[in-house]
């Protein structure tokens, strides 16, 4: 079955040292560079790089399969509500500051809700503020589309995610519109039906033990000691 | 470190000086050193980032074995505790214009690694980040645009990471302390580098 | 340097801090090598140094380390694909495919032959890849930086590759248990295969002459960390450092995985055992792995399926294999990378742990051969032995 | 593991003990090896894999019988078999020049785990044993160097890979509660 292994020795290993040769490296100085001037031009990723999600939200039926295959655990199934109705399936938010773009999400998805596109690059400041662009609800694929062919730059298509204290996001894509929408909890089963207090109290709890803001807090205090 | 006082830092940003302040923020911006220090497995990223294929020194932008003569610190990916202890010393080893950018998810929150016992979670608890750019590599575009943020975070005069860490120097301490435990510096950062 | 001259005040300084020059004899001290220096990468050495000479290098790994075999133990066994292959970060898809194979042993699946062709594929241009990182990182070393601009340059193509076939550039997350992930992109990609192939062989000419023939590289190299034939066995050092010695071991031809045994190839060896050796082993070694991909190009890849049919893998979460265990492992261009894989029957592997070649060649064999050596010679060392220190750390 | 399905059935009875070993290359080399350490067991897995199982008493003087045809150590894999309250120690040898994988298991039990150093047979285990010590805390008689090796000291102390140690909980105590927003209580998650 295997071939006899062929060895060969030093008479074809071996070279000899030139003193002489490595001048000939002079012949690049007339040859074409390779370089990629960046800000003046542009490299396309290839067609499917695995890049931001996108997320059909009438297809999704909030399964948590994504959720459970997710190595770095950064799918997090959540209760929206848009225009003061809630859907009837959880949605999967996900987190940048984890997720590893490894689109195992994408394959399990059972109806092909989840999807990627190109796009991959997305920088903040280090603040909280900013972070919060980092874990988001993925939109529509066409909305995400329509901005790349706009932009051209495969950046991320949300520029501001402004969260408010009642629990309500606004993301505020790059061509200027807007999507709204409220959190009301999170997890595979719905939030209790008795509404109007208690998920909004939820989500504010959960929001208050979130790292960072903590963090920005004991900063606070302690400039406010310092002055 | 410890015995030094707020005040004794040089200060760049005195009266005298506020006319010449475009002057340094043009300077600051046009030659950023890196600290040849790639903490994680983003170091893959900066090989083709410093040669011919993207080749960031058109930028003035130039890896440098220094600490001491380094301005932007890339945290190329996850950092262990162990690392860490040497991030923070190489960090405040830098002269004070100094810049952070962390690569991908793991600095930023964990990553793949958010159960892993030796993985830190927040690098932002330990020393301030200036911009975060995900990705896990993130493509070498990705850094250079992330790279050109903190060139345009230094034109504005955005990039005060390391006005927060001396400002917040004694929560930043604290911080490093409840993880490494007190006197960390003492026992073991010592050992490399005698004049600390 | 013999007569390397510490000024008193200096050295009354340190010796008040009590380390850093430690002084024992006039001229012995401490030197810490690493982990902020480019030939390292995240990995730190104290010599023992006495003038200009090692006495003693201690080598002090675990800045990468992760707890890969811990994090595994806690993921099903489709999920640990986008983990484990954060061990060998220029040559990811070695991991991979080790896993995989392991995986496929247990469950004892015939893995489809358009897999196979692709798996097989995959690795050589991963070992192609690798080796432009290698030169990259092996003429920065020895002063010829020019060098590494080109490879890092070519490595480019083969990333543009990468990405169209697999949707990553660095970490590809590609080899599944059971096959592959997605099929080839079409003929256009073969060709642009076989173009880089062409291309990277007419630019190995350019390598020799700036890299491989140059007198610098041999005065560098030559008479530098030599090893025996006994002492490499002894110390389990694998790959091209072990053909350097006079050992026809490639786990290619010894323990024949994929399509190999039907490609022809050849093994280099030379006797030496120094690091010259090893560069030119290295060297022939990218000639072969251009002919390997010439040849699968004119195999093609065969037609059918690129996954296995098993009705388990409906449910990827919670996809069981049975237990069992098994150990597999190819050739990379740093070694015999391993790993052993033990399975209880439930979704998530009781035990999974790995064998980078770099166990070896990074601790013990490097602690060896530093002894008595330059300090100038410690790059040299670190980038022929190809030390890899996450494969130590994991 | 299923043996190897090609083995030919018509062996001639060697032994009554083990009448499994196929007249093969690696049949061959266990009957060899089990002459010489006949309280060892061994068998055939397939082509190029055999599997010796040794009692921890007597390990170091089967790997230097095994050392001789089987040049290379390549690792030492330790599982922790915690419903068995052992650890099984499996030696991965290989053999250069008949190109056979070999494993050697043995176990040992979990308190106060303990086994003769193999370092005089390949020095190279010192590497091995420093991380087997340092992950499970199985102490390796003679070997100089065992203690913090990768790990910091406080890691080391709780020998992480052993399977009685919760990495969430772990994590959870040093860098704080907050970082994992998740409740495990709501959601059915397979990691």
């Amino acid at each position: 079955m295997t071939m006899p292994a062929r060895v060969v020795g030093e008479e074809k290993v071996k070279i000899k040292k030139s003193f002489v040769k490595p001048w000939m490296g002079i012949k690049y100085l007339f040859k074409k560079p390779v370089t990629i001037k960046i800000p003046f031009e542009k490299i396309e990723p290839a067609p499917k790089y695995r890049g931001f999600h996108t997320l059909d939200w009438k297809k999704c039926v909030g399964c948590n399969f994504c959720g459970q295959i997710c190595p770095a655990r950064a799918i997090e199934m959540t209760w929206l509500e848009v225009d003061g109705k809630m859907e009837k399936r959880p949605h999967p938010k996900v987190d940048y500051g984890r997720c590893t773009f490894c689109q195992f999400c994408v394959d399990v998805c059972p109806t092909g809700a989840l999807g990627f596109t190109e796009a991959y690059y997305l920088s903040t400041g280090g603040s909280e503020e900013d972070l919060e662009l980092f874990n988001w609800v993925p939109i529509h694929p066409d909305k995400v589309r329509e901005l790349n062919e706009k932009f051209g730059d495969y950046r991320f298509p949300v520029e501001k995610i402004e969260k408010k204290a009642d629990g309500t996001y606004v993301y505020h894509l790059r061509d200027g519109s807007t999507i709204e929408f409220k959190i009301l909890g999170y997890g595979i089963r719905p939030p209790k039906k008795p509404t109007p207090t208690k998920p909004t109290a939820k989500t504010a709890e959960k929001k208050e033990t979130k790292p960072a803001e903590k963090k920005e807090n004991v900063k606070q205090a302690e400039k406010k000691e310092g002055a | 470190m410890s015995e030094r006082k707020n005040d004794e830092f040089i200060s760049y940003e005195l009266k005298e000086f506020k006319l010449f302040e475009p002057l340094f923020r043009w300077a600051r911006k046009k030659s950023l050193w890196i600290v040849a220090f790639c903490t994680g497995c983003g170091g893959i990223e900066m090989p083709p980032l410093a040669t011919a294929r993207y080749d960031f020194e058109r930028f003035g932008i130039m890896p440098n074995p220094a600490p001491r003569m380094g301005d932007l610190f890339l945290i190329t990916g996850y950092v262990t505790p162990k690392t860490l202890k040497r991030i923070i010393i190489t960090y405040e080893m830098m002269q004070d214009p100094k810049y952070v950018l962390a690569h991908g998810s793991c600095p930023i929150n964990g990553g793949v690694y958010w159960d892993s016992y030796n993985v830190v979670k927040q690098l932002d608890k330990y020393i301030p980040i200036d911009v975060a750019i995900a990705g896990c590599m993130p493509r070498a575009e990705a850094v250079m645009q992330g790279i050109m943020d903190i060139i345009r975070k230094i034109e504005n005069g955005e990039a005060d990471g390391w006005k927060r860490y001396r400002e917040n120097y004694e929560w930043y301490r604290k911080n490093q302390d409840e993880l490494f435990g007190e006197g960390w510096r003492e026992k073991d950062a010592k050992r490399w580098l005698a004049w600390l | 340097m013999a007569n390397l001259e510490v000024p008193k005040e200096l050295r009354e300084e340190a010796r008040k801090h009590d380390m850093y020059l430690t002084p024992i004899s006039k001229d012995t001290y401490e030197l810490f090598f690493g982990p902020q220096h480019m030939a390292t990468e995240n990995f730190s050495i104290i010599l023992k140094m006495d003038g200009n000479r090692i006495e003693r290098a201690i080598v002090n790994p675990g800045f990468l380390h992760r707890g890969f075999e811990k994090l595994a133990e806690q993921r099903p066994y489709f999920t640990n694909i986008a983990l484990i292959l954060r061990i060998c970060v220029p040559e990811s898809d070695v991991p991979e495919n080790i896993y995989s194979m392991a995986v496929d042993e247990i469950m004892g699946w015939e893995v489809p032959e358009r897999a196979i062709w692709i798996r097989t594929t995959v690795l050589e241009m991963a070992r192609l890849s690798a080796w432009m990182f290698w030169i990259m990182g092996f003429g920065n070393e020895i002063g010829l930086y020019t060098a590494g601009q080109w490879a890092a340059a070519y490595r480019e193509r083969l990333m543009r590759l990468f990405e169209e076939l697999t949707g990553g550039r660095v970490y590809h997350i590609y080899t599944v248990p059971g096959g592959v992930r997605r099929d080839i992109p079409g003929d256009r990609w073969l060709r642009q295969l076989r173009d880089t192939v062409e291309y990277i062989k007419s630019k190995l000419k350019d390598f020799d002459e700036i890299l491989f023939d140059n007198y610098i590289m041999f005065e560098r190299t030559e008479g530098v960390g030599v090893m025996d034939k006994r002492f490499a066995l002894k110390h389990a050092v694998t790959g091209p450092n072990l053909r350097a010695v006079g050992v026809p071991y490639d786990v290619r031809k010894d323990d024949p995985y994929y399509l190999y045994p039907e490609l022809d190839f050849e093994v280099p060896v030379l006797k030496e055992g120094d690091s010259l050796a090893r560069v030119l082993v290295r060297r022939y070694e990218i000639e072969q792995d251009l002919y390997i991909l010439e040849q699968l190009l004119d195999m093609g890849p065969p037609s059918g399926p690129y996954m296995v049919q098993d009705p388990k893998l409906k449910n990827l979460p919670r996809f069981k294999v049975p237990a069992g265990d098994a150990y597999a492992h190819v050739e990379s261009t740093k070694g015999d990378f391993g790993v052993y894989m033990v399975s209880n029957g439930t979704h998530k592997p009781y035990r999974v742990h790995f064998r980078g070649p770099s166990q070896s060649h990074g601790v013990t064999v490097l602690e060896e051969l530093l002894k008595g050596a330059r300090l100038a010679d410690v790059p040299v060392i670190l980038k022929t032995l190809d030390n890899c220190p996450p494969d130590i750390d994991r | 593991m299923a043996v190897n399905d090609n083995k030919v059935e018509t062996v001639e009875k060697a032994e009554e003990k083990k009448p499994e070993l196929p007249n093969t290359k690696e049949g061959n080399l266990v009957r060899e090896l089990l002459e010489k350490a006949p309280y060892a067991e061994g068998s055939v897995r397939r082509e190029k894999r055999i599997e010796f199982r040794v009692p921890a008493e007597r390990i170091h003087e089967f790997l230097e019988l095994a050392s001789e045809t089987f040049e290379m150590l390549m690792q030492i894999s330790v599982v922790d078999w915690l419903k068995e309250n052992e650890f099984e120690l499996v030696y991965q040898l290989w053999s250069v020049s008949e190109s056979v994988h070999a494993f050697v298991k043995t176990r040992v039990p979990r308190e106060n785990a303990k086994l003769p150093t193999v370092m005089d047979i390949w020095p190279v285990a010192e590497t091995y044993e420093r991380e087997a010590h340092e992950f499970f805390g199985i102490v390796f008689e003679g070997n100089p160097r065992l203690g913090p090796f990768i790990l910091e000291p406080r890691e080391y102390e709780k020998h992480p890979l052993r399977k009685d140690f919760n990495t969430l909980s772990y994590v959870k105590t040093i860098y704080g509660e907050d970082f994992d927003r998740y409740d495990e209580s709501k959601t059915n998650y397979v990691i």
